[in-house]
């Protein structure tokens, strides 16, 4: 374990802002591209149907 | 109806809602070895001390926003010479996962670059053709969503992604040639002076999650695209009633 | 084959000549911008003189996508695009022809006027003159590639602006190379190394920009 | 007739944004023929139109021209077929004169000027000679492009919607243009809202969407 304890961990040697800055943002591009992917999905889907039911009336 | 048209995309729509799960887990499971290593086993820089970091996300990051132009390129190739849909389609559903790694290796590199330059944008090669890159990917988008025949929008995309593919060696080069002539050499985020055996081992895995990945979030892409496109066919119909 | 090359650039310059008006916004938008940096930046002649070739290759770039623009557009409107794509000469020639005939309406025009313009940055002789060798072997580049974002915006909402979106990224060799040359002259280093990357770029250019272009006329075209 | 057909098309399909406007479409064509094509607004005849002309790809099938597919003999097609979309394709800022020089450049001719004149007085822009033809109304610029047909000495006249805008004297005169030119052992294919009259000459015919 190269790591004294937990607060040293989260300091990350002086480098917390940029270190945390750098995995933050790449976690929250990828859970923001997910749930755009599963929006995105639900919409098509559903317009879709709607559509289907427009054209079987 | 003309069946084999159809034949590749009713089979590839329920295939890659297989493959997905699988593909997300894998990457998972990659990305938690990579953190480990980045977190746990990498030891501390004697240079650069615990900022270092950064490179497990940003070359990873970087080699991505490449390797998914160039793939995008393979797939539009492919297209136009066999005129295969469901290849533009992959095409289409990689570019905005590339832009995405393209701007996380701009966050990244200008994290990194504070505290190791004491600024946050140095016009250093790399981060100067990741600008560029993102500037191509975004052209390719803003292409795509300007025209509304599908056929026209696949089509064009692929000319542009392959000028760029051809244009990207060029760009490189000519802003690294660029670079040496006005700044002389610094302190590159990618040529750490200690690059351990361990590091390059928790870059690779990081890669490896982040194409697992991609490759996850391409195909749901993908199905989105092709549902939405074959919306007048029987299977694509029967997809529809199945999902709530 | 020649024929038809030298038929589409006449066809291109006489209308370009029956309207005077359309070619003269695009060198006066030239000329505007350059004067407007000093303005910006001061009056003060180090610094001008080393702003100067990136700031005359800048607005060069820029009025070359504002008449870009037009290449296919008019022709689109009225129906000649597709008499000149069904003419009985590959369509790669004629996209050559269009981008010939692109450098001669807009493209020698920004080589006379850029010298002044670099007067007016206190830029040294020799480097004018390899100011405007640098725009000579550029400027060709900038009408081939802009060829190909004309026809994939052809018809476009929003073309002009997509096309500098898809097109300005393409042009960064040739901004570097170009206003590189004439840096290297200033800077005492030399020109020659720049000037003959961008002589390899040009050949490229040529070999690839027209065949791309047809095709993406074709595309746009359908 | 028995002559061999020259233009022939099989199987064709055509797509428009996800829905097929026709399919399994074909039809053959020799000299001394014409062929008009049917259909409502929004069916397909442009798109067919400019499927023969090979501004398009069908969705399925193929064209062949003198028995190869019109993508392989791009350059000979050129030269043997002559289209008028529904947009005239003649430029504004030239006259009627210049924009059939202009044509004949880039088909690789030389303008016989005398033709060129007596093709334009035939359909009656005797006066107009000079003029650009930006000042010309909707129809006369119509007749220029008409008037191109008959210096472009092509075989095959490939015409969409050329009665549009022309009054009944010049729908006459471009009746006895198309009669003409397919009695003269030449081809014709068009699409019109209008009533056709070639007298002496019974198109052939094709459907589209229904």
């Amino acid at each position: 374990m190269i790591w004294e304890s937990w607060d040293a961990f989260w300091a990350m040697g002086g480098y917390a802002l940029y270190v945390w800055g750098s995995f933050g943002m790449t976690l929250a591009c990828i859970a923001g591209e997910v749930w755009l992917l599963r929006r995105q999905r639900r919409q098509v889907v559903s317009r879709l149907r709607r559509l289907q039911r427009f054209d079987s009336q | 109806m003309n069946l084999y048209r159809y034949a590749s995309p009713a089979t590839f729509h329920p295939l890659a809602g297989r493959l997905v799960p699988w593909f997300a887990a894998l990457a998972a499971a990659l990305a938690a070895a990579g953190l480990y290593i980045s977190f746990f086993v990498a030891p501390t820089d004697f240079q650069q001390g615990e900022g270092y970091r950064i490179i497990f996300i940003h070359v990873p990051a970087a080699w991505m926003s490449m390797f998914i132009y160039i793939v995008m390129a393979f797939w539009s190739a492919i297209g136009l010479a066999w005129n295969t849909r469901l290849s533009f389609v992959m095409a289409r559903a990689l570019a905005p996962t590339g832009a995405m790694f393209t701007f996380v290796a701009l966050w990244t590199g200008a994290l990194w670059g504070k505290p190791m330059w004491g600024a946050w944008w140095v016009w250093d090669a790399r981060l100067t053709s990741s600008l560029i890159l993102l500037f191509l990917y975004v052209g390719y988008m803003a292409l795509q969503a300007a025209i509304d025949d599908p056929r026209r929008a696949d089509r064009a995309g692929a000319l542009l992604n392959l000028v760029g593919v051809i244009n990207v060696p060029i760009i490189y080069f000519s802003v690294k040639w660029w670079n040496t002539l006005h700044q002389g050499a610094s302190v590159s985020l990618t040529r750490a002076p200690s690059m351990a055996q361990t590091m390059l081992w928790g870059m690779l895995v990081m890669a490896l999650a982040a194409w697992m990945y991609t490759i996850a979030v391409a195909l749901v892409r993908a199905r989105t695209l092709i549902l939405e496109r074959e919306r007048q066919t029987e299977w694509a119909r029967a997809v529809l009633k199945e999902e709530a | 084959m020649l024929r038809f090359l030298i038929a589409v650039i006449r066809r291109d310059i006489l209308l370009a000549a029956r309207r005077r008006g359309d070619w003269l916004t695009a060198q006066f938008f030239f000329i505007m911008v350059t004067s407007l940096f000093p303005l910006g930046i001061g009056p003060e002649p180090a610094m001008l003189r080393t702003i100067g070739p990136g700031v005359v290759w800048v607005a060069a770039l820029l009025a070359c996508l504002l008449s870009l623009g037009r290449l296919y557009a008019d022709d689109h409107r009225d129906g000649s695009l597709e008499q000149l794509l069904l003419a009985p000469y590959s369509n790669a020639l004629l996209a050559l022809g269009k981008a010939i005939a692109h450098w001669i309406i807009n493209g020698i025009p920004l080589l006379l006027i850029a010298p002044v313009l670099g007067i007016q940055f206190g830029l040294p002789a020799d480097a004018l003159a390899v100011l405007v060798l640098s725009l000579a072997i550029g400027t060709p580049v900038l009408s081939l590639l802009g060829g190909i974002g004309a026809a994939l915006t052809l018809g476009l909402r929003g073309g002009g602006v997509l096309i500098t979106l898809l097109i300005l990224p393409l042009y960064v060799p040739v901004l570097i190379f170009g206003a590189g040359a004439v840096d290297g002259t200033l800077s005492g280093t030399g020109a020659e190394a720049h000037l003959s990357l961008l002589g390899a770029v040009l050949v490229m250019a040529l070999l690839v920009a027209p065949w791309i272009s047809a095709l993406a006329l074709r595309v746009s075209v359908e | 007739m028995s002559h061999p057909p020259l233009l022939s098309a099989q199987d064709i399909a055509c797509e428009r944004s996800e829905h097929t406007l026709f399919q399994a479409l074909g039809f053959e064509l020799g000299v001394g023929e014409a062929l008009l094509v049917r259909g409502g607004n929004g069916r397909g005849k442009t798109s067919l139109l400019r499927i023969l002309c090979g501004l398009s790809q069908p969705a399925a099938g193929a064209v062949h021209w003198r028995g190869a597919p019109l993508a392989h003999v791009h350059e000979q097609y050129g030269r043997e077929m002559a289209y008028v979309g529904h947009v005239n394709g003649i430029k504004d800022d030239l006259t009627p004169l210049e924009n059939l020089r202009l044509a004949a450049d880039l088909g690789g001719r030389v303008l016989d000027e005398d033709a060129a004149v007596a093709a334009l007085e035939r359909l009656g822009l005797g006066r107009c000679l000079d003029l650009p033809a930006r000042v010309l109304s909707f129809g006369q610029r119509r007749r220029v492009a008409l008037a191109g047909l008959v210096t472009a000495g092509a075989l095959l006249w490939i015409l969409d919607e050329p009665l549009t805008g022309l009054d009944v004297h010049g729908v006459a005169l471009v009746e006895g243009l198309i009669r003409d030119h397919v009695l003269a052992g030449g081809m014709a294919i068009m699409t019109t809202h209008q009533p056709l009259s070639l007298d002496g000459l019974t198109p052939k015919s094709v459907s589209v969407g229904d």
